[in-house]
């Protein structure tokens, strides 16, 4: 029995923090944020050279042939300084090519994962905005033994910036007729257009697809099979954005506790005020409590998957629920200066509340939760 | 107990509701010209001003037909009664309260025609939630103050043309509440600087105000040297009434609950979905007390009974309700709440909101301030 | 407009409070806790005639012709000193005959309610224990004009002191099927089993009706045309037991206040700890809140009968909500004194949970303000 | 990572599970006899005390090998492993740690045998949460101690034969913590008076301890005098694995459950109600919370890191869940809820339920204690 990190686990996680302390500070996320593809190519670059964009994808196809926990301790640090990159969109994309695909599609799509010159991205939600195959409504005309594809999906993450879609369509009405297509950028029908984002260091936008062919070889495993697949990219996504929730509440707290070390009210340090400490202590709670259930979540991923579920949602929906109240008490407790544009209190504020909803907010997951803990 | 109104108030009334049905237009439709006009008449019938005394150019209107006045403009969306925010909020009855015969002249009818613009340098950077330990220092030079320090979270100080400033003339005082001193200073006043303060959503409300050997003319103090404390204390009190604020968060949550009509949640409006229902409803049932809680505090104003500390019991309701209001608009949207900007619902406004509470919450004095008032003044509990 | 109580009214809280703290304070409370019937007949017949009881019964038959107003004066103070009486459940069998008796149904019942002869109550709920109409499933069988009621009714309130029972019925499937009958104690095949209260200083109970006759002269106005007055009685009901939580909140606020004063830990009296202070600071803005809230729901029973069901769900919402919260906090702030059977925190707390779901807890409430608001 | 045990780790699981079906009989079989057998079985193998070294009578059992035990036995609701509680929670492991020769030849294997109980006296009227303020006052007189004055909150203090006890021997010291020793008493001696509190739910847990010229052999003196603070928060330490815990809530929260799923709201199952079912989850994900935080600090334990005031987070967690469950269990129940007794369902379970949180919410130190423990010691705010 052991709930801690590996010794290379923990290598990793230096070098992905000195990495990032070095190079991409949040004076450089700011920036970053500010150019319209909202993530800078050559640290992506340099992730992919290091191995942590190919971290999960076998070794014979470039990457490293990691698991879920390892791709943890990156996202915890990358969500530390709110880096902007394409890295969950991209891991979604390839642990769905990396669970069904082909050898031939392996071959095809996972190298360049690995070396940082593909970006993927999962098409997960549509406009009903319902999460799971319930809400895949995009139904497929046949032609032959290609696909046609007409409709939309929202909220795709890094849409802009990606060069793989993982798509999720039916072929008919129920479970059981839904499949995963991978579409390239450049086939003919396929459309992106950018949305605006409350966290300006995230992109996202909406997939077009007009008449978009899908031929046998971009779908990925059996056609028509792909349900319980798509549902363990959702819980992937979840368990994802609940790790860089981590690295960000974390870094919040920080930042409010030594506020509060230091700032003066009333001739004491604010933090001396149990009105003050007792909310940091209650975000420390809350941190260690969601991050012990991602931690296992992630492990259930790679290693007990019919745990995985439920072990995903219990995180996501602790997450979900306490991330955005962290957020605004590192606001509120900083007064003024917590509310301005310069400090960097708001921007934690603000990839909670683009945190919360993605990929289920606390109340469909606390659902969920209550469903498959037999109620 | 009685919430009819007696028949000289609904008098008034009348006159009010006849004059909105001639006068006002609907939202959408107010144009430069409207608003002129609109100004103008409003001045003209003394309902700038309105609880003013009439002999500074006020309305002399009683505390009952205020709230009648107020209550009528809100639930027709009627523009502000007056431009002129904070000179009408405090600085005006501060003058009218402290002022020299020659401020009163020289003021209140600019502060009543919304001439020009007042801000308040209060807040400095040391100096928050404890505002009484300011430092901004403050010498008198013969005729003259000359005023060496820096204000900050001083609301439109760029487009204000005078000030309400606070600042320390003594330093040799046994409590902090002493040496306080306050001054009516005007803004091209020489070696003031101004530097607006972008805030997290996006605008800028709030600067940063430097004073550098400002040099201010001993008439332009407010009331007795080193009493501004107290000056300021009875200036805010005029902010208190919570009407509009109440008013305000129930269009708030007039458009939260359309909102939830036309969004969908897991497949359904959000408006059937029961937890989305039940924070509806708490917000509604937590407006109305702070409604009633009004009503009750003004019918003690009514009998001549002193209303204090009461009032942090609302402020406090307002600051949760502006946070939860902006989290609940957010959550109704499901995903798209993470959008911002035109790719968002109503270009955004939700996001917006969603993040302009620290105006209302941190401003007026931190809910934990408002927490210790009530501890300490209305339960008695030691202080801090 | 007058948002406040009048002269009359303050003197009648004062003649109440007086009459309770000389009379009844909470040692004598515990010990009438102990007895069957649970409260005293001798207090009981000086709240009779002292015109407490009969307070909303018209003049003409010996009441004082007074409204929920001036009731609510006076189960604020019996709410403070947690005094048990049934008066709450007699002022609901009281309004019902005075709001849709006959003359003669008025003449025969009222005086002895006033006289404090007579206790009343009303039987509104069923073992399915849903409140309002729909929750009306006591069917009456025809037999000639008369009605025979065969079935049960829980948790009435001082059922086993009760000489009359307000008791609705059906005669068919709808809501225009309703009536209410009064039957007396002494009616043959009606009996009353007592049940144990959470709340000492309460007494309820189950009504079994076996074949038991209604004859016309019994049933209050048109049979089948009770629906609005029942729900009428909901809402009073609701808005009596808010009154009393409001008196017993007080109560429970003051005792925490003066312990915290009091109290010395850490070398400091333990009220100068944020950590107690902002709790009893939250608990004087709740008590605050639902206060207006009920004060208005009262005044809207006599004056405002279109407002009065908002409001009273509001305010009993808004109490259920609250009163458990503070019952809990005047043990919790107290330490182990607080969990003492002696000390007298934990009746509050008892009192609390009581009220909580009694007319309604506050799911039940919110979801009707939700709806009675339009959404 | 990895949640799976090593091979020698399994074996312990497997013998301890065979033990278990060969030996446990179902929760309500359980006699008297059975009872006693049990006891002198899991004795036998030194499962009592399995976590104290071999050579005082445990079990020398390891940290892991502790918590499959544990595991296992809870899985199976098996009766405790000892019937000593207080002694084998922290005065056995205390008189091992400090404890003479003799002393813990007297007192260990009573302990492992359960031949009586132990009390604890560290709580005094004027010294709850400040612990370490206490005064009961004790003067050494040649080769005895002579102890005056009062304990309170002391459990089962009248069925127990020993108390382990803290009195101040020094008033002149620098900090409170310095000056207090630490006494092991036999609850027979003269001058020692037991009064039970009756708790508002009715039962008598914890008693009143006077204490009037008590006489206690210097013998009987656990660690060196002035040093019983210590002797404390290590024992005390002892307390902390929370497995237990967990174990317990996980076992409420499952008849929560099944409350739910037979009382009907507003006419369908409670399980139905989305409210009900989202407090239902959120108790569930905190609990689960609460395990897997468990196993993270055991991991920090078996690797030999300390490990100290992240158990306050736990402690948190659980206060809030035994109230919470308590007043979700009653709410369930709609007014049913208002009952008590033979007319509530399983005859009042849930009302005692909901009114026995106390014991554990203000026992283990109030939640605003751990609030300020995990404020200071983990995030470095400054103290009180």
């Amino acid at each position: 029995m052991n709930f801690g990190f590996s010794e290379e686990q923990e290598l990793l996680r230096a070098e992905v923090r000195k990495f990032l302390d070095q190079n991409c500070p949040l004076e450089e996320v700011r920036k970053l944020s500010e150019t319209p593809q909202g993530f800078s190519r050559s640290y992506w670059d340099r992730f992919a050279e290091l191995g942590w964009v190919g971290l999960g994808v076998p070794e014979v196809h470039g990457g490293i042939g990691l698991g879920w926990v390892d791709l943890v301790v990156v996202l915890e640090e990358t969500g530390r300084t709110l880096f902007p990159s394409p890295l969950i969109a991209t891991s979604l994309a390839s642990a769905a090519i990396q669970a069904a695909g082909s050898e031939a599609q392996q071959a095809r799509w996972l190298p360049g994962i690995a070396d940082g010159s593909l970006i993927g991205t999962l098409a997960h939600l549509e406009d009903s905005d319902v999460l799971g195959c319930a809400g895949v409504e995009l139904l497929a005309r046949r032609d032959a033994d290609a696909f046609l594809l007409t409709g939309g999906k929202h909220m795709v993450l890094d849409a802009a910036n990606a060069d793989l879609f993982v798509v999720p369509f039916k072929s008919g009405a129920g479970e059981e007729d839904i499949s995963l297509a991978v579409i390239e950028r450049a086939t003919a029908g396929l459309d992106v257009e950018p949305a605006g984002s409350i966290d300006v260091t995230q992109r996202q936008g909406r997939l077009r697809l007009d008449g978009v062919r899908v031929e046998t070889d971009a779908i990925l495993g059996e056609p028509g099979g792909a349900a319980p697949l798509f549902e363990r990219l959702l819980d992937c996504g979840a368990v994802a954005i609940t790790a860089e929730a981590i690295g960000a509440s974390e870094a919040a707290l920080e930042l409010t506790a030594s506020y509060a070390k230091q700032r003066v009210q009333f001739d004491q340090p604010i933090g001396r005020f149990q009105g003050v400490k007792h909310p940091l202590a209650e975000m420390y709670v809350d941190i260690e409590s969601f991050k012990s259930l991602l931690y296992y979540a992630a492990w259930a991923l790679d290693n007990l998957p019919e745990e995985a579920s439920l072990a995903a949602s219990r995180a996501k929906a602790y997450a979900s629920e306490a991330f955005p109240r962290i957020g605004i008490d590192t606001v509120g407790l900083h007064g003024g200066i917590g509310y301005t544009w310069e400090y960097d209190a708001h921007l934690y504020l603000k990839r909670a509340k683009w945190c919360r909803p993605t990929f289920g907010d606390a109340d469909y997951h606390y659902e969920r939760v209550a469903r498959l803990g037999g109620i | 107990m009685d919430f009819n109104l007696e028949p000289e108030e609904e008098a008034f009334r009348a006159e009010v509701c006849a004059f909105l049905d001639e006068n006002l237009v609907p939202d959408g439709e107010r144009t430069a010209e409207f608003m002129a006009e609109w100004s103008r008449k409003v001045r003209e019938r003394r309902w700038v001003g309105f609880s003013w005394p009439a002999d500074v150019g006020g309305g002399g209107g009683s505390l009952m037909q205020q709230v009648i006045l107020k209550d009528e403009m809100a639930k027709r969306k009627a523009p502000p009664l007056g431009s002129c925010f904070m000179g009408l909020a405090w600085v005006g009855p501060g003058i009218i309260q402290y002022g020299t015969e020659e401020q009163k002249q020289k003021f209140i009818p600019d502060i009543l025609d919304g001439t020009y613009q007042w801000c308040t340098g209060y807040s400095e950077p040391d100096s928050g939630s404890d505002l009484a330990s300011l430092k901004t220092r403050c010498v008198r030079e013969g005729d003259e103050y000359v005023v060496n320090g820096q204000k900050i979270w001083t609301s439109i100080a760029m487009w204000s043309k005078w000030m309400i400033l606070l600042v320390r003339t003594s330093t040799n005082v046994e409590v902090k509440h002493d040496g306080i001193t306050c001054l009516l200073v005007e803004m091209d006043t020489p070696g003031i600087t101004v530097r607006p303060i972008k805030n997290m959503s996006g605008g800028s409300i709030f600067a940063e105000v430097f004073f550098d050997d400002v040099r201010v003319p001993v008439e332009n103090r407010l009331g007795v040297e080193g009493q501004g404390w107290q000056v300021t204390v009875s200036a805010l009190a005029n902010e208190r009434s919570g009407i509009a604020e109440v008013h305000g968060l129930v269009r708030t949550l007039s458009d939260v609950k359309e909102l939830a009509r036309s969004c969908r949640r897991g497949g359904r409006p959000a408006s059937q979905d029961p937890g989305i229902r039940r924070r509806i409803a708490s917000a509604d049932t937590r407006i109305e007390a702070m409604r009633l809680n009004g009503m009750r505090f003004l019918t003690k104003q009514l009998k001549g009974e002193p209303v204090g500390s009461e009032s942090s019991v609302n402020k406090l309701h307002r600051a949760l309700l502006e946070i939860e209001l902006g989290e609940l608009a957010l959550e109704i949207q499901g995903s798209r709440g993470a959008l911002d900007g035109e790719s968002a619902l109503d270009g955004g406004r939700w996001q917006k909101f969603s993040l302009n509470w620290p105006e209302v919450v941190i401003g007026g004095g931190t809910p934990n301030i408002q927490r210790n008032i009530i501890a300490e003044r209305i339960l008695g509990l030691p202080k801090d």
